[in-house]
């Protein structure tokens, strides 16, 4: 088997999510997935876009679904669910005739050719499959309990996403099953996490994250898996802000799903960029024997 | 508490709201859901549901200069769970769009970040972080809120100290100048 | 003018031609005369049981006999008194409308909607567009020699029309 | 023929906008009119008498009146013709008040509006013809689908009315919810002591044949003469011999099946009785949960039944009744909650039902009355309700309010302080619907005397925290978000319409609403009353009704069979439509089209098939008459000619120039 599509790592990609980056692209390799990052893709906006302007937005976004049109690909799939929700919804706009031009008229050329896009989350469980997954599974997971977060916009709203139950999403919870770890009923699992807040309004990530954090610990949660550099990177390298705020004292690593799908698939500790983490997960991993 | 004058709404104001976000702001009947679900109401002056009450009765001002339309990270938990299928999310969105036009910015460090990010993107074609967090010191006066995070991320590499310049640069800053030129006709007209 | 009756010396009145099922729209026209709703004159209403009973021959018939349009009303869909006339009635007219151009009226002279018998506003509505919407296409051309149109052929469609609910493409429909 | 035409005044309502007489004048050169007039108001008892003495002096044999809507003054009319010996369907009405006078100010237009719809009218009486009513027998047996309070108020009274009664209920007692429930608003009394006494007058009633365990598989026939076919389902027991000793419960190894009665909140044996008052009280096998029919191999109930009446072998069994009249009474479901997947419904074990909840405050319920939690059997010390769960909520496709689930949580709140007097309870509701007798004093008591913690606004998220649940919802009278711990969340489930409402709909050729409730007559002038004669609706299958009115629409649909049964023989409308055999073909694409399933199929002497309208069960519809390619079926009254010549006299005078 192997697939072929369009790759869009992402601003945060090449900075605070370094090793999501690599293990996405390590993964996919391992799984017969060829990512062709689309060639000079530029930022999709982000929140700051769509919160100036729609049209904006749109623009931003779509120069990358254009320009991966342009370079032969049809599908572009992303890590970051930020950017899938920028990327979709400029997608959606443009589909749209009316809204189209507009579009159009900011970014000085036609969208009518332009990439569709999807999560790699969403590429891997519908494209390769649990069961493929299984089989691929050399170093599985076991004694590991792991709680997935998925963040507030992987599967909101449903109807631009239709991907996954909007509130019991359980994509990330099968490939962690497929890797023979135990899944925590983590009902959080769609909760917002504070997201963009972190440098304007810290109060508002320590006290979201906050709560994340508590309910993963109240379930004896090991590891916390995401899909997500912005929750990465709050519920992580923001654990100890997080502490210092509420009077906690919380060490519950917190890691990409394809890290630990790469593990379990095989792959190194540096091939997925373990060390990137803040709050180290070795110790675990090496007691459920994956390292 | 103030008294809402009711006799002469800003039907003007709701239908921009309704157009521009493309929702039946009158669908909304005030069961609180959104502010149910809002993980950001903590921080609200004003709770989603209350912003939603409000548009109802035409209150431009109330609405445009609550800190909560900036402080909304779209996180699509009202939009997901209005029994009535409102895009409130979407409407948080418009309304803070129509904050910046009219000039209002409650939130300034709010503003200031977003703002920061959009330069950083026109100047680079992609976010540049350590410049992002040099410009939003710049705007708010603000040193790094986040300085106990460099001891973590600086040796895991993980803020790079070059900007990552794209070839394509120029057309990113011109889609950001033709947005300009074309807000600037608008606001004319 | 209109030979018939003498009784109007000024303008003329369009021919239209209304069938009302008795249970919803004749309802709902009464309820409109009720709350004194204004409505253009032009239109004769004709009452029927049911949408289901309005035949398509009666309409092609109207139409080729000068009416310069027809409207039909039946109840909301779901909401027929005999639980399902209006559907018949919906296939029948959809049949019916890709078949009148082939007669040479236009299409647009005919319309068919539902009105319950509470929606006398809808109802005004209804015959205030529809008025308007002949008026702007106008008085039908007269068919040459009054009767210019062949019964037969005439017959042919109507039968091809009411069996729409045995024609094929109906069954892939329901 | 001979024509009269009568123009009303109708005081000045018709007369400010029409010229009256000019009409009458006019209408006077209308082919077969010889007598025309106006007159004030014909409806009033010298219009009436003015209309029979022309009939007499003029020899008339039809009569046009130019007034008010027929659907105002038809049936007014038509008597008054019989009265002058002409037979009631030779007359025709042209509405010149609602569709003229009202609507149009311009009187010169509107007098020739109203002439030409006279000269309609004068076009179709031309070709009407005088009808006749048949006359036909009733069975004075009545057919009760669904033995809830409605279905079991309104057997009752016919059975006390001396008629016969076949009621059908779906499970294996009767009662429906109300059994199920603890005590009822608004007066707090036990559910099973007041309907346990009827339930017992219907299993004794000389006139009533009970079902269970049965569904209404085939409806056919008319009003006073349907022919119904009913499914027995097997039960592995044979309830002539069985006792309701329950001995076979007390042995049956096989105790794992889900308990219905208990909405699943307990388990009980393969063969059960589902609580100690049910009616018929009699044991049946749930064969799937039974080792003997899966497996082949148990039988212990058979040991030890006293009565030897287990049998293995029985099959569903089809038993045909014939009665006059059917009362539907199938009542309500409850609403699928697991589609709120942010309220963990059915997934968190101690997030329930308030069905659930009703059976764990019932002292004849699983836990004995004791309120616990499901998950720890720890007693509750804080209990959220939360209301409109599944009601008015378009976003589910549930628009629509249940009616008294703000009050059963009221109660409930009430009841659970009762049972805990040092719980808390909290209601999240978005409005309070309580307008019944008494009502809204209830849920005021249950704030003011009980302490219930009443919160304005809807839930947005539940989720585990420790042992207990967190429920996030907003007050919105504080006008933010409220966040309590709860030990057991009640979901207040709204009610949906009765599984497989809409497929027994069909069956009695009724119709029902988006929701599959069954749809009324008339929303508030015949409320029990269907489209199609002799089939009755009673309590909440046509909505969401709470016991009081359900009971009342018993007692009301019961008068209505009453009604229909006091008379020995039924008249038929005669606009109905027959068949022109000589024209017609016999391909019965008429009676696959009806509706109503009134036309069969027949044979004529000569071999061939042709089709035949069962008068009495022909609504009128007319949807036959259009479908036949030969024009064979005609609607009486309304048949292709008279509708043809109404066209024709309005287009005509166009082509005549
Ligand atoms: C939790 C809760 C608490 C309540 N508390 C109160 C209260 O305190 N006071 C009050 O006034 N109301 C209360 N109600 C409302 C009450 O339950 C209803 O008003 C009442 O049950 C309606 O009676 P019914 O006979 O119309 O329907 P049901 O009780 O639903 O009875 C319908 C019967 O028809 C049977 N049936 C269904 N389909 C078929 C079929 N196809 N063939 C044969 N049989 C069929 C069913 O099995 C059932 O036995 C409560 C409701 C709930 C959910
Ligand atoms: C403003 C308003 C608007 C409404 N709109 C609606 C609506 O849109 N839809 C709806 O469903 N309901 C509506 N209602 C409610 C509706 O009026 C009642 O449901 C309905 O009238 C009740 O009918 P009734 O026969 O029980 O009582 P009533 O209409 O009150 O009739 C009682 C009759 O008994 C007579 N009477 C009283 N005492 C005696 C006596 N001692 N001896 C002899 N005769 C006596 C009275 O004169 C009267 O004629 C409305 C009510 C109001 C006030
Ligand atoms: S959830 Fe929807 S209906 Fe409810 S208050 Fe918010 S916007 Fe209004
Ligand atoms: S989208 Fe904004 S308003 Fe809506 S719940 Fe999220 S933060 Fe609150
Ligand atoms: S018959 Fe009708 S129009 Fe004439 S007086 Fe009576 S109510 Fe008025
Ligand atoms: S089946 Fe036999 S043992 Fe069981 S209740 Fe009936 S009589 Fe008793
Ligand atoms: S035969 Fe079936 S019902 Fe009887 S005791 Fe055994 S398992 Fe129970
Ligand atoms: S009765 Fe009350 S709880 Fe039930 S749907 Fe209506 S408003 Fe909601
Ligand atoms: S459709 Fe007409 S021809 Fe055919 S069976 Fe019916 S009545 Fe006879
Ligand atoms: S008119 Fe025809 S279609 Fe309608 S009920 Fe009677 S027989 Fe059936």
């Amino acid at each position: 088997m192997s697939i072929s599509v369009g790759y869009y790592p992402g601003c945060s990609g090449s900075g605070t999510s370094v090793e999501y980056d690599k293990s996405t692209r390590a993964v996919c390799k391992k799984l017969g997935i060829e990512l062709h990052e689309i060639d000079d893709w530029s930022c999709c906006g982000s929140t700051p876009a769509h919160t100036v302007n729609h049209t904006l937005s749109a623009a931003l976004s779509a120069r990358n679904l254009v320009l991966a049109a342009k370079q032969g690909q049809e599908e572009v799939v992303t890590p970051c669910p930020s950017c899938l929700a920028n990327l979709r919804t400029a997608s959606h706009k443009i589909e749209d005739e009316e809204y189209r031009p507009k579009v159009e008229a900011l970014l000085d050329e036609s969208c009518e050719e332009a990439a569709s896009v999807a999560s790699t989350l969403q590429l891997i469980i519908e494209r390769v499959g649990i069961d493929a997954i299984k089989k691929a599974v050399v170093k599985p997971l076991k004694d590991l309990n792991v709680a997935c977060y998925y963040g507030c916009i992987m599967n909101r709203p449903p109807e631009l996403m239709k991907f996954d139950d909007p509130e019991n999403p359980m994509a990330m919870d099968k490939i962690m099953e497929a890797c023979g770890a135990t899944v925590l009923p983590f009902p959080l699992k769609v909760e917002c996490c504070g997201a963009a807040a972190g440098m304007p309004k810290k109060n508002i990530v320590t006290e979201l994250s906050g709560r994340l954090l508590e309910v993963a610990d109240s379930l004896n949660t090991e590891i916390i898996v995401t899909a997500c550099p912005l929750c990465q990177m709050n519920l992580d390298l923001r654990q100890g802000q997080v502490n210092r705020a509420n009077g906690k004292s919380y060490d519950i690593p917190v890691v990409y799903f394809t890290q630990l799908l790469g593990l379990a698939l095989g792959l190194s500790a540096e091939e997925v960029g373990l060390s990137k983490l803040v709050v180290d997960p070795t110790p675990r991993l090496r007691f459920a024997d994956v390292l | 508490m103030e008294t809402i004058p009711l006799n002469s709404p800003d039907r003007e104001f709701i239908r921009e709201v309704q157009e521009r976000s493309g929702q039946n702001v009158l669908a909304c009947y005030q069961c609180g859901n959104c502010t149910a679900g809002c993980p950001y109401n903590f921080a609200y002056d004003l709770s989603v549901s209350r912003v939603m009450r409000l548009v109802q009765l035409g209150q431009r001002e109330a609405v445009l200069k609550s800190h909560s339309i900036w402080l909304c990270a779209t996180c699509q938990s009202c939009t997901t769970r209005c029994p009535n299928s409102i895009d409130v999310a979407k409407i948080m969105d418009v309304l803070r769009h129509m904050a910046r036009e009219a000039g209002y910015a409650t939130e300034r460090n709010v503003k200031a970040f977003g703002d920061a990010f959009l330069e950083s993107v026109e100047k680079h074609g992609r976010v540049y972080e350590l410049g992002v967090t040099a410009t939003y010191i710049r705007k708010t006066g603000r040193f790094w809120t986040d300085v106990d995070l460099a001891p973590a991320m600086l040796p895991k590499n993980k803020l790079s100290i070059k900007p990552h310049e794209i070839r394509g640069k120029e057309h990113v800053s011109e889609i950001f100048k033709r947005f300009r030129e074309r807000d600037a006709v608008k606001e004319n007209s | 003018m209109s030979g018939s009756t003498g009784l109007l010396t000024e303008g003329q009145d369009l021919r239209i031609v209304g069938f009302l099922c008795n249970w919803c729209s004749y309802g709902g026209a009464d309820t409109a005369g009720v709350a004194r709703f204004e409505q253009p004159t032009d239109l004769r209403v004709i009452r029927v049981p049911c949408s289901g009973r309005i035949d398509p021959l009666f309409i092609a018939r109207a139409l080729l006999s000068g009416a310069d349009g027809v409207l039909v009303s039946g109840c909301h869909p779901r909401d027929c008194h005999y639980a399902e006339g209006n559907f018949y009635a919906r296939r029948r007219f959809e049949m019916l409308k890709q078949f009148l151009s082939v007669t040479g009226i236009d299409p647009e002279r005919f319309h068919y909607t539902w009105v319950s018998a509470s929606e006398g506003q809808r109802w005004q509505d209804v015959v205030t567009s529809f008025t308007e919407r002949i008026r702007k296409l106008g008085p039908a051309t007269k068919m040459a020699g009054g009767t210019g149109y062949d019964e037969e052929c005439l017959k042919e469609i109507a039968a091809a029309v009411s069996l729409g609910d045995q024609c094929p493409c109906h069954k892939e429909k329901a | 023929m001979r024509i009269g035409v009568f123009i009303c005044h109708c005081g000045s309502n018709i007369a400010a906008t029409v010229d009256c007489p000019a009409v009458a004048e006019q209408a006077k050169g209308l082919q077969d009119v010889v007598f025309t007039t106006d007159t004030m108001y014909t409806c009033s008892e010298p219009g009436q008498n003015e209309i029979i003495e022309a009939i007499k002096e003029h020899k008339l044999d039809g009569v046009v009146v130019a007034s008010c809507s027929p659907r105002m003054h038809e049936a007014t009319f038509r008597r008054a013709l019989e009265r002058a010996g002409l037979n009631r369907y030779m007359l025709e009405m042209a509405n010149i008040r609602e569709h003229v006078s009202w609507i149009g100010k311009n009187k010169e237009r509107n007098t020739v509006k109203a002439f030409e719809l006279v000269s309609i009218a004068v076009a179709k009486l031309r070709n009407n013809n005088p009808l006749y009513a048949n006359k036909f027998d009733v069975t004075k047996r009545v057919l009760v689908i669904g033995g809830g309070v409605a279905g079991i108020q309104a057997a009752l009274d016919c059975a006390d009315a001396g008629y016969q009664v076949v009621m059908v209920e779906r499970e294996q007692s009767i009662g429906g919810k109300m059994a199920k429930i603890d005590k009822t608003f608004p007066t707090v009394d036990c559910s099973s002591c007041i309907l346990g006494p009827k339930m017992v007058d219907v299993s004794q009633h000389e006139n009533i044949t009970l079902y269970a365990l049965s569904e209404v598989e085939k409806i056919e026939g008319y009003v006073g003469n349907f022919d119904v076919q009913v499914r027995k389902k097997a039960t592995y027991v044979n309830w002539d011999e069985c006792t309701g000793c329950g001995a076979c419960m007390e042995k049956c190894p096989s105790k794992k099946n889900i308990d219905k009665f208990n909405e699943g909140i307990s388990k009980c044996t393969s063969i059960n009785i589902p609580f100690p008052q049910a009616i018929p009280k009699k044991a049946a096998i749930n064969p799937e949960g039974c080792l003997m029919l899966q497996k082949g191999k148990c039988g212990v109930c058979a040991k030890v039944c006293p009565t030897k009446c287990i049998d293995f072998e029985q099959k569903d069994e089809i038993i045909t009744e014939k009665v006059g009249a059917v009362i539907a009474a199938t009542g309500y479901d409850m609403f699928d909650h697991s589609v709120y997947k942010q309220y963990g419904a059915g997934q968190y074990p101690d997030v329930i039902t308030s069905l659930q909840y009703e059976r764990l405050m019932n002292a004849s319920g699983p836990t004995g009355g004791h309120i616990i939690r499901p998950s720890d059997g720890k007693e509750p010390k804080k209990v959220v309700f939360v209301q409109c769960v599944g009601s008015r909520d378009p976003s589910v496709g549930r628009p629509y309010c249940s009616g008294f689930c703000c009050m059963y949580t009221a109660k409930q709140a009430i009841l659970t302080k009762d049972h805990i007097p040092d719980s808390d309870s909290y209601v999240f509701y978005m409005d309070i619907r309580s307008p019944g007798k008494g009502y809204d004093e209830f849920t005021r008591r249950a704030q003011e005397q009980y302490g219930v913690q009443y919160l304005r606004g809807r839930v947005s998220m539940i989720y585990p925290k420790g042992d207990r649940y967190v429920v996030r919802g907003s007050d919105t009278l504080a006008g933010t978000q409220v966040e309590v711990e709860a030990d057991l969340v009640v979901l207040a489930v709204g009610a949906e319409s009765a599984k497989n409402a809409p497929a027994l709909a069909e069956k009695m050729r009724i119709s029902y609403d988006n929701y599959g409730f069954f749809m009324e007559a008339h929303p508030k002038l015949k409320p029990v009353e269907t489209n199609t004669a002799g089939v009755y609706l009673a309590g909440s299958c046509v909505g969401p009704r709470d016991i009081p009115t359900s009971v009342g629409q018993g007692s009301a649909a019961a008068a209505k069979v009453m009604t229909l049964f006091s008379k020995d023989k039924l008249e038929s409308d005669p606009q109905v439509s027959s068949v022109n055999t000589s024209r017609c073909i016999g391909c019965m694409k008429c009676a696959t089209t009806c509706p109503f399933g009134a036309i069969k199929e027949v044979t004529d002497r000569a071999g061939n098939v042709k089709a035949e309208v069962i008068e009495t069960v022909c609504q009128g519809c007319g949807i036959c008459t259009v479908t036949c390619p030969q024009g064979a079926i005609q609607l009486q009254h309304f048949t292709d000619n008279q509708i043809l010549a109404e066209v024709n006299a309005l287009c005509q005078a166009q082509l005549d120039f």
